[in-house]
């Protein structure tokens, strides 16, 4: 069997040598492992190894997913045996087919391996004992049948992916049905689950199942109303329509129904459908089929009939019908694939398969015409043909169907007439394509198509011959049919064919269908006429197009709804989510601990007054000015509030940061507007609204969640050991740069990178440019330099303490207010002074390699913490004497600390206030008009020491000397090289 | 591995960073340092794997503090296979940035190298304020690599979507943040192993962890907050995109499934919600993805939607969903990233993903056209891909706990999933290819070599095949010897789209004069992650049990947390 | 410490002044001229708050706040003038 | 309470006094030169009393050293600042709307005072009178 | 009380602004927004002690908590990193920000 | 000998100007608290002869500081059109033009006569060498 599955890995290097002739190397593995496969079933029937219901069997297992037991299980029994055969002995004809139908020169590789795979995936289907192994085998085939229909050409597309997602939803119910089986069972074994108890024991659990699979079945097997698929898929060339839509794939839903047989024979639901179900399709497709003019799409409807009454005779259930249902099975495999392929062979050698055109023909295939009218006798179910006795078995079965008396009578009644209908478009298929027709114009065009080479009709002549063979001597099939009726029935089954069974009541059914099948022949054209109005109003396609279009546009809409990339409205859902989880916990929360001390000081109100001030004129605001000066308000606010609390170095922080942002942002200021737009006061509503929910959500989350506890642990043993085992003072910095020193790195790291991002950003797109105020050109206040010279000199009044104070505030940081963050805001504070003062954006003595700050930062607070593992731990501080004082690391890592935030507050204002390279940027400056002219401000003259400055990149270092050798031609980057 | 060395995680990748960026731009020293970089740190977390292989966890206070007082690192097995799989699909990532040119700048190694650092550190930290610090270590230097383009490249979309990313990453750490807070005003801790089981006894934590839990769905764009996502994330590059979808909404994931286990201990009267929220996502995903018109898009929704399954195993918390959900978040991790690959390979070297301006580029791209077909079976659930493992065992995990409604859900989804991803297949790879020639030189983004042949950062638009061999950033021309062979023309007019290299079709020569030749134009190196990623997806269905085993260690491990639990205590 | 409450209150209604001027305007500078004052009016109300809870490094703090104002008045002097130096 | 706590905090109210005024001449004053003016006064010495005060609260040597360092920072800063406002709010065209002589604006050339009339009416009604 | 008043009226703030089309005031909405996470944080330590936490304190009982300082301390900087990175943001891609520049604004 | 007294003459100067701010504060205050404005707003040029950098920077500080006075800026034209006549050094020696705005002065002449009073008193007070020439 392995050999059958490892075909396929193998045939595109077969086809790579061989090209179409790949088919008949490829035939011969198929052919062994049938062999194989029933000696191995004659093996296993000597030595006796059979399941409960005493049918032989092989089996083997092998692990897959032991975590939810899944394993490679393979099991052969009787059914396996016959599907098999089936897939194997037809897979082995078509690839001698495929050699003659396939061009002659051309890639076939894909063609072949689809195949080959298929025909594997299909033998996994039949053989898998595992429930997995077989939807994996199902969904394959699926696949494989998708890429063989698609690689037809550019119309096949949209069959294609019709039948993909019909064949799939069915995978998707057979899914659930599978994950609900080995829920119920506990196994993922299928031999297992099809005798376990919970069967009997749990109908409705048996009925879901039974229905789920009935439903995949279905889709499978191109049962009503899932049957739109098969015609459309016709767009295949003949090979695959012939081993996959006729023999082989569509009988997997068959093969399902059979393997599941024994469980839910006794299912009413089952019964019902199948039967239901069955004969609708069987009556549709036999009533379509009379209908059409191509021989394929003919034959197509004829597979969708036929196997709409191997479904029914499976709803029957009784042995006799599942026999007949094994049998038909095999005899449909053999004729339908047979007609297939010669209507390929008809199709090769006119050009044509339109019976309309090839009424003007004249096919003078004696042995095509011969063999296929064989195979359609054989449909037909003519006496003498295999299709005959399946029929005869079939319509014994159905005379016999179990349950109240009129159902044996409505379902024979209704097999008769689809059986009436399958004579005559047998008939219509064979005189459609040789029988010409009584065209007056026929001298038009007399077309002679001559026989094709044996090669070619050789496979079909064999599938045809073999109907007959067996159709004569039916006994042969009887051991074969025995086995595959016992497995699918579950109880021992016996099968005696005769060509002659007697004047059985059946056979009285037969030749009534054989007359009135005549009759109707022999009217065919009358009959045409009378039909041809009757065109099915609804389209199955249309429904599967319509659902998809459908869903497309839907989904359209869907994303609609968040489709904006504004961010106002992605930030509004998650404020109202806030809300609705507020309300969720008020109504949860009963009790709340009682609060733990006073929370508030009176004066606290002055700042809740003062920042409900800030905040609503924030919210007021109509220009940027006053929004950014109101920001301020509230930052400084929030300063004294941390004052309020305890918090000093919190508060110098924030005083810090508030500033700071305020700078940057009067850095972008002049390329926006002066005003913000003015909204209509009810588009205020719903904002107020959603504002005002989440604000009242976290004052009742403050309130609710905040100072209702004692002291925390944490808090205990930093206030009583944070001194003793750092030797810091302020407890603050301790935990900062000692207890949680990871957090300080990652926020270090943050704000490096925040200033690597801007410059990311900056040289990804350039600001917009800016817009000028409305200035006063000519005033005698204009001149920079003249009017910054107050600002210069306090500026140098200043510059000593903000040294000083950077410098104290990070080395007194562990133990009074200041540290790394704070030092370094200070110095940036001096830079921004420095920048603020200068005559021109471009001598601002800003000028720093602020990449190389942020790089030496990080690397420096990483590197602390490396040092700390000569003590054992990433960041574990150490407190070497050096020159007899006692220092720690902690300091160390505050100077990292610092370099960071100096970097990025540098790149701030290099990237932002000052004005690009000149001779950087030949794009910006020589080819946009558009950009920033700096140059045209009167105070702006470069100073000698600016000169220097753009003249060439600063050489800080070697490491910069040597960036500007790598990049000595690319000017562009020099902005870039100047921040390293 | 030493507990002690876990910090190593985030401290070596920050390091690199920090030394490439005084090193400044060699990209030479750029590459090796960030792929050996992250090789270490993969091998380092297979190790972890394997150290986990039958459960158990390692933790370690940092710098040795008291426990309770120290910022913890633990690791378990889930931990580590985030680790693994983080880190190899920011190096396949990398590889495609590099290969696509988008690297080719002095702040794409240190960016991703922090974001690396970030992600260990949130993947490692039980402590839920360093969690937050850590999320913002990945966040920054997102925002950066969001808007990486040429210079002066960078479009306004980009821009845009940049700052919704910006401003709903703000939103979900500050509410984050904000949940922190309630931790610690209700609890007086942040140490998760403190925590453990506190929310199913104490309402006021449980509250309190809802906000973090909603922060964190909001950062996995969990329905209803979940449009941020579709929308933000095709304005990147695709190579960001594939490296965001892969790492930042998976962390938040990470972090859903670490916090529910050990601070609720898998309360179960929550979980209802958590289902019902989770089955919205894979509708509401899976619907905006089939209305989509760009690849991208499309793929952005189907990770909401994808999303919702994953966290769907959360919400069953069962031993079975656990393990399904680990494995899908694996799988999904790897799956997304492989489509993203494939369909952002088309995009760069044909200017567009919009579905309808591209067609025919199975022909013309066999190989990634079979990468992306096999990367969207497997997210559509098919056999025999890691998808259908993933799938399947998340149905029988919810079958099991019977919410059949999920069932009905998760099979009605992947079957649109199917749908859409049809729509790409048959929008963008099938067809004839001549549409697709006249965006290709019009119209690009900078990754596309058409963009500007001034541009002295793209390698592609160097002016010979020989030049272009020689300058440091090019890697990539002397890596796909495939496609130089081929090409009679060499590199050069490989890639110039005025090349008059012979043309299949007669037609396109008639319509275009732009028209490129009939011959593959992505090369092995650009192909290689989606192809990489394809085959990892396929060797993870066929070999499942290796990873289904490894997620199932990491379910117990969700499951009882104690070991969890104690390791931390006794660090 | 009854001025000191004082000096908090009077600051503090002084402020909603500013505030008051800073979103009526009428003009640009007036909106800036309003904010620096209102920044002076924090200064002191730091300096006041910091007494009254006996912090010993009020003063460190209202160094950092005189420094911090001047940058602020120079911004918002830059704000009007829209970089215009 | 002894002598200096007595003398801080009335240093204080007056320092807190003198502040207000400043506000009530941004509130009152008709021009935004007049409303610089009071700002540039009261702003720095309000806040220069009311730290001195401060200090006879907290009286130690560090704090006399860093409240002289205030003193000398923040009269410079205001004082500059407020000059860096009034010259930004003077060539930004910002009205001057009560005046009853203008040495600036007939220092300034005409075509450009031609520019400022248009923007001040007002103004340009006056010179004429 | 006091505390739980000023963190809603933040959020009230920043929610309001977050919701409107200029980039500048959402990033002013995101300013307001980090003051309350930062009031929390303060809050969560209990605002009942307010002494300042330095040394080896004799009496713990009106100490403030340090540890949720050094928390505010930590996203006080971030939330400046991440607020500097949304103001270039804002300027370099201004489509939406244009409404009311009036065209002699604009620097030709 | 001059700079022994420099001490003295700064305190001097301090304490002068210390009843200024007190005197014009009255002024301001009245103004305010009463209805209405009495103020003779305008602006004067003052040419100033201050050298260097602290000198000018300190009179146009203490202009602003003093109530009533406000200092809107600076212009050095004559100073450099001077230098430019002499044509040998760019040694800037001629006035600075202060444009001051005053609002109780009642005319420029007044404006202009005070400020001179007070930048004499300034300079005096601190230039070591003692009062301007
Ligand atoms: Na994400
Ligand atoms: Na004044």
């Amino acid at each position: 069997m392995v050999i059958a599955l490892l075909t396929c890995f193998v045939s595109p290097l077969i086809t790579k040598f061989l090209g179409r002739n790949a088919g008949w190397v490829l035939a011969l593995p198929l052919l062994g492992a049938a062999v194989l496969a029933v000696s191995a079933f004659a093996d296993a029937a000597r030595s006796g190894s059979a399941d409960s219901s005493g049918s032989p069997v092989v089996q083997q297992w092998v692990p897959w997913m032991p975590t939810v037991d899944v394993g490679l299980g393979l099991r052969m029994d009787g059914l396996a045996l016959v599907f098999t055969l089936l897939v194997l002995v037809i897979g082995a004809l078509i690839m001698v087919y495929s050699t003659r139908y396939l061009e002659p020169v051309g890639k076939h590789g894909t063609f072949y391996l689809l195949m080959t795979g298929f025909a594997a995936a299909m033998l996994a289907l039949v053989l898998a004992d595992d429930l997995i192994v077989l939807y994996v085998a199902w969904e394959a085939t699926t696949l494989c049948s998708f890429f063989l229909i698609a690689r037809s050409g550019a119309g096949a597309r949209e069959p294609a992916i019709r039948t993909l997602l019909v064949t799939v939803a069915g995978g998707l119910l057979l899914l659930a049905a599978v994950t609900v089986m080995i829920i119920a069972t506990g196994t993922t074994r299928l031999s297992d689950i099809l005798v376990d108890p919970v069967w009997s024991a749990n109908g409705a659990l048996t009925t879901a199942v039974a229905v789920l699979i009935v439903m995949a079945a279905f889709t499978k097997s191109a049962q009503f109303p899932f049957q739109a698929w098969l015609p459309d898929s016709m767009v295949a060339i003949t090979p695959v329509s012939a081993y996959l839509h006729a023999a082989a794939m569509v009988k997997a839903g068959i093969y399902l129904l059979l393997r599941f047989s024994p469980v839910f024979a006794d299912v009413s639901v089952w019964n019902v459908m199948l039967v239901t179900a069955g004969l609708i399709t069987a009556l549709f497709g036999a009533i379509a089929a009379l209908r059409r003019y191509d021989l394929k799409e003919l034959l197509a409807y004829s597979t969708m009939s036929q196997l709409g009454l191997l479904v029914t005779m499976i709803g029957i259930g009784t042995p006799e019908a599942l026999k007949a249902a094994v049998i038909h099975t095999i005899a449909h495999a053999l004729f339908k694939s047979a007609l297939f392929m010669f209507v390929g062979v008809i199709d090769h050698s006119a050009h044509t398969r339109d019976m309309r055109e090839l009424a003007h023909m004249k096919l003078r295939m004696p042995v095509t015409a011969t063999a296929m009218g064989l195979a359609a006798a054989s449909m037909a179910g003519v006496p003498l043909l295999l299709g005959f006795v399946s029929k005869e078995t079939m319509l014994k079965a159905f005379l016999d169907a179990p349950g109240p008396a009129w159902v044996p009578w409505v379902v024979t009644a209704a097999a008769a007439v689809a059986s009436i209908f399958t004579f005559a478009y047998s008939a219509r298929l064979v005189l459609g394509a040789f029988g010409g027709r009584e065209d007056k114009n026929s001298e038009e065009s007399e077309d002679v198509v001559r026989e094709a080479s044996p090669a070619f009709w050789g496979a079909p002549v064999l599938g045809a011959t073999a109907g007959l063979v067996l159709g004569v001597t039916p006994f042969l099939l009887d051991k074969l049919v025995t086995v595959g009726a016992t497995a699918s029935a579950g109880e021992e089954v016996e099968a005696h064919f005769a060509l002659w069974h007697g004047l059985v009541p059946e056979l009285f059914v037969s030749l009534t269908v054989i007359a009135i099948g005549t009759m109707l022949v022999l009217a065919r054209h009358r009959v045409h006429h009378a039909m041809a109005p009757y065109d099915f109003p609804i389209s199955g396609l249309d429904v599967v197009d319509t659902a998809r279009e459908q869903t497309i546009r839907f989904g359209g809409v869907v994303g609609g709804w968040t489709g904006s990339i504004a961010p106002r409205r992605h930030l509004s859902i998650p404020a109202v989510a806030l809300i609705v989880i507020a309300a969720l916990a008020a109504l949860t929360i009963d009790d709340l601990p009682a609060v733990v001390g006073e929370p508030s000081d009176p004066l606290d109100w002055v700042l809740v007054v003062l920042i409900a001030c800030g905040v609503v004129a924030m919210m007021q605001a109509k220009t940027l000015i006053a929004a950014i000066v109101v920001t301020g308000v509230v930052g400084f606010g929030m300063t004294v509030w941390f004052l309020q609390l305890g918090a000093t170095d919190v508060a110098i922080t924030q005083l810090l940061v508030e500033i700071l942002t305020v700078c940057v942002m009067v850095l972008l200021l002049r390329r926006l507007p002066t005003t913000f737009e003015k909204t209509p006061p009810r588009q205020h509503v719903i904002p107020l609204l959603v504002a005002g929910g989440a604000g009242l959500a976290t004052t009742v989350g403050v309130w609710a969640l905040t100072g209702r506890r004692e002291m925390s642990p944490a808090s205990e043993y930093f206030l009583t050991e944070g001194y003793n085992e750092t030797g810091g003072t302020n407890l603050v910095n301790t935990i900062l740069v000692d207890f949680r020193a990871l957090d300080t790195l990652g926020e270090l790291t943050v704000l490096g990178v925040a200033g690597i991002t801007i410059a990311a950003l900056l040289r990804a797109r350039k600001p917009s440019p800016e817009r000028s105020a409305n200035i006063q050109d000519h005033s005698p206040l204009i001149d920079a330099r003249d009017n910054t010279v107050f600002v210069r000199t306090a500026a140098k009044l200043m510059a000593p303490i903000i040294v000083a104070g950077s410098l104290i505030l990070l080395l007194r940081g562990h133990y009074e207010p200041g540290g790394g963050f704070i030092a370094a805001l200070v110095g940036g504070a001096g830079f921004a002074l420095a920048y603020l003062a200068a005559p021109s954006d471009r001598s601002a003595r800003v000028q720093m390699p602020y990449l190389l700050l942020i790089g030496l930062g990080v690397a420096v607070g990483v590197g602390t913490g490396f040092l700390g593992y000569l003590d054992g731990s990433f960041l574990r501080p150490l407190h070497p004497e050096i020159f007899g004082f006692q220092t720690t690391t902690a300091l160390v890592f505050d100077v990292g600390v610092y370099l960071a935030v100096i970097g990025v507050i540098l790149a701030s204002f290099n990237l932002l206030g000052r004005p690009p390279k000149r001779g950087g940027q030949p794009l910006a400056g020589g080819s946009d008009p558009g950009a920033p002219t700096h140059e045209s401000e009167v105070s702006d003259a470069p100073t000698a020491g600016e000169k220097r400055a753009e003249g060439e990149p600063p050489t800080s270092g070697s490491t910069s000397s040597e960036h500007s050798r790598d990049h000595a031609n690319n000017p562009e980057e020099s902005d870039e090289v100047n921040a390293r | 591995m030493s507990a002690a060395l876990l910090p190593l995680f985030v401290a070596v990748p920050l390091m690199m960073a920090a030394l490439l960026v005084i090193v400044g731009d060699r990209r030479v020293i750029h590459t090796v340092g960030l792929l050996g970089t992250m090789i270490a740190a993969v091998g380092a977390a297979v190790a972890l794997v394997i150290e986990f292989r039958s459960g158990g966890a390692i933790a370690h206070g940092i710098s040795s503090w008291p426990f309770g007082i120290a910022i913890p690192f633990v690791a378990d097995m889930f931990t580590a296979l985030m680790l693994v799989v983080t880190g190899l699909l920011t190096i396949v990532c990398s590889w495609f940035a590099i290969a696509s040119g988008r690297a080719a700048n002095v702040y794409f190694a240190p960016l991703v190298l922090v974001l690396t650092a970030g992600v260990n550190g949130a993947l490692l930290t039980a402590d839920l304020f360093n969690l937050f610090v850590f999320i913002e270590v990945m966040l920054l230097p997102s925002y950066g690599l969001f808007v990486l383009a040429a210079r002066h490249k960078g479009t306004l979309q980009q821009v845009a979507g940049a700052r919704l990313y910006v401003t709903l990453n703000l939103l979900t750490s500050t509410v984050f943040l904000i949940g922190v807070g309630f931790i610690y005003g209700t609890a007086g801790t942040v140490n998760l192993a403190e925590l453990a089981g506190l929310a199913t006894t104490d309402p006021t934590v449980a509250i309190s962890g809802a906000v973090c839990l909603f922060a964190l769905a909001i950062k996995a764009s969990v329905v209803p907050v979940h449009g941020w996502l579709a929308a933000a994330y095709p304005a990147t590059s695709p190579a960001i995109t594939a490296l965001f979808s892969g790492l930042h909404t998976k962390v938040a994931i990470y972090g859903i499934y670490r916090i529910y286990a050990v601070v609720f201990d898998g309360d179960s009267r929550w979980l209802w919600i958590g289902v019902t929220l989770f089955c919205l996502t894979m509708v509401i995903g899976v619907l905006g993805a089939v209305g989509e018109k760009t690849t991208r898009s499309i793929l952005a929704f189907h990770m909401i939607s994808q999303i919702g399954y994953i966290l769907l195993g959360v919400a069953l918390f069962t031993f079975a969903g656990l393990t399904a959900g680990i494995f899908y978040l694996l799988h999904h991790m790897i799956v997304k990233a492989s489509l993203f690959l494939s369909t952002g390979a088309v995009e760069v070297r044909y200017g567009t993903g919009e579905i309808g301006k591209l067609s025919g580029i199975a022909k013309r791209e066999p190989v990634i056209a079979v990468a992306f077909f096999i990367a969207a079976l497997s997210l559509a659930g098919l056999p025999p891909f890691s998808g259908f493992v993933a799938k399947f065992t998340l149905i029988l995990a919810s079958v099991e706990a019977g919410q059949i409604a999920a069932v009905v859900v998760m099979l009605l989804v992947s079957l649109v999933t199917l749908l859409s991803m049809l729509k790409i297949w048959n929008g963008v790879f099938w067809g004839d290819s001549k549409s697709s020639e006249k965006t290709s030189t019009s119209n690009a983004d900078d990754d596309a070599p058409a963009a500007s042949p001034a541009d002295g950062d793209l390698p592609e638009a160097s002016p010979s095949g020989t030049a272009a061999a020689s300058t440091s950033g090019r890697k990539q021309s002397v890596a796909e010897p495939a496609s130089v062979a081929q090409s009679s023309g060499g590199v050069a007019t490989k890639e110039a789209p005025t090349a008059s290299a012979t043309r299949a079709d007669p037609e396109t020569r008639a319509s275009s004069a732009t028209a490129v030749a009939e011959r593959p134009r992505i090369g092995m190196a650009l192909a290689g992650p989606a192809v990489f990623t394809a085959a990892t997806t396929l060797g993870l269905g066929l070999g499942a049990e290796l990873l289904l085993g490894l997620s199932a260690t990491a379910a117990e491990g969700l499951l009882d947390t104690t070991a969890y639990v104690q390791a931390v205590m006794g660090s | 410490m009854i001025g000191v409450d004082l000096g908090i209150l009077i600051i503090g209604v002084a402020c909603l002044g500013s505030a008051y001027r800073i979103l009526r305007g009428p003009t640009q500078a007036d909106r800036a001229v309003a904010g620096d004052l209102l920044l002076f009016g924090f200064v002191g109300l730091i300096a006041l708050f910091g007494v009254r809870m006996a912090n010993e490094y009020t003063f460190d703090i209202v160094l950092v706040a005189a420094l911090v104002g001047f940058l602020s008045a120079l911004s918002l002097a830059r704000a009007l003038t829209r970089g215009k130096r | 309470m002894d002598l200096l706590t007595i003398i801080g905090n009335i240093t204080i109210v007056i320092g807190a006094l003198v502040f207000a005024t400043a506000a009530l001449g941004v509130l009152r004053f008709p021009d935004a030169y007049m409303r610089v003016s009071a700002v540039g006064t009261a702003g720095g010495v309000g806040i220069v009393l009311i730290v001195a005060g401060a200090l006879a609260l907290q009286p130690s040597i560090p704090n006399v050293v860093k409240v002289v360092l205030i003193l000398v920072v923040h009269l410079a800063s205001s004082a500059v600042g407020t000059m860096a406002i009034a010259r930004a709010t003077y060539i930004t065209r910002t009205p001057l709307e009560h005046f009853e002589f203008d040495e600036l604006a007939e220092a300034t050339p005409e075509h450009d005072v031609e520019e400022e009339d248009l923007s001040t009416e007002r103004g340009a009604a006056e010179r004429r009178s | 009380m006091t505390v739980a008043i000023t963190a809603g009226l933040l959020v009230f703030g920043a929610v309001y602004l977050m919701m409107k089309r200029e980039m500048l005031r959402v990033i002013l909405g995101f300013i307001l927004l980090g003051h309350a996470g930062n009031i929390v944080l303060m809050a969560a330590g209990g605002t009942s002690r307010r002494d300042l936490p330095y040394g080896s304190p004799e009496n713990l009982s009106t100490i403030a908590d340090p540890l949720p300082q050094a928390f505010v301390l930590t996203a006080i900087v971030i939330a400046f990193s991440i607020t500097i990175v949304m103001l270039v943001l804002a300027v370099t891609g201004n489509d939406d920000d244009d409404t009311a520049a009036t065209a002699q604004e604009v620097q030709e | 000998m001059s700079w022994l007294t420099w001490p003295f003459r700064c305190i001097g100067f301090f304490l002068w100007f210390a009843k200024e701010m007190v005197t014009s504060s009255a002024a301001v205050l009245k103004d305010n608290l009463t209805p209405g404005q009495d103020s003779t707003p305008g602006i004067t040029a003052f040419d100033s002869q201050c050298r260097n950098d602290y000198e000018i920077t300190l009179l146009a500080a203490l202009i602003t500081l003093t109530p009533g006075t406000l200092t809107l800026g600076l212009n050095s034209d004559s100073r450099v059109s001077q230098a430019d006549v002499s044509g040998s050094s760019p040694a800037k020696t001629g006035p600075l033009t202060i444009y001051v705005h005053s609002l109780y002065s009642g005319s420029a002449d007044a404006t202009r006569e005070e400020l001179r009073d007070m930048e004499t008193r300034m300079l005096r007070g601190i230039r070591r060498e003692g009062a301007p020439s």
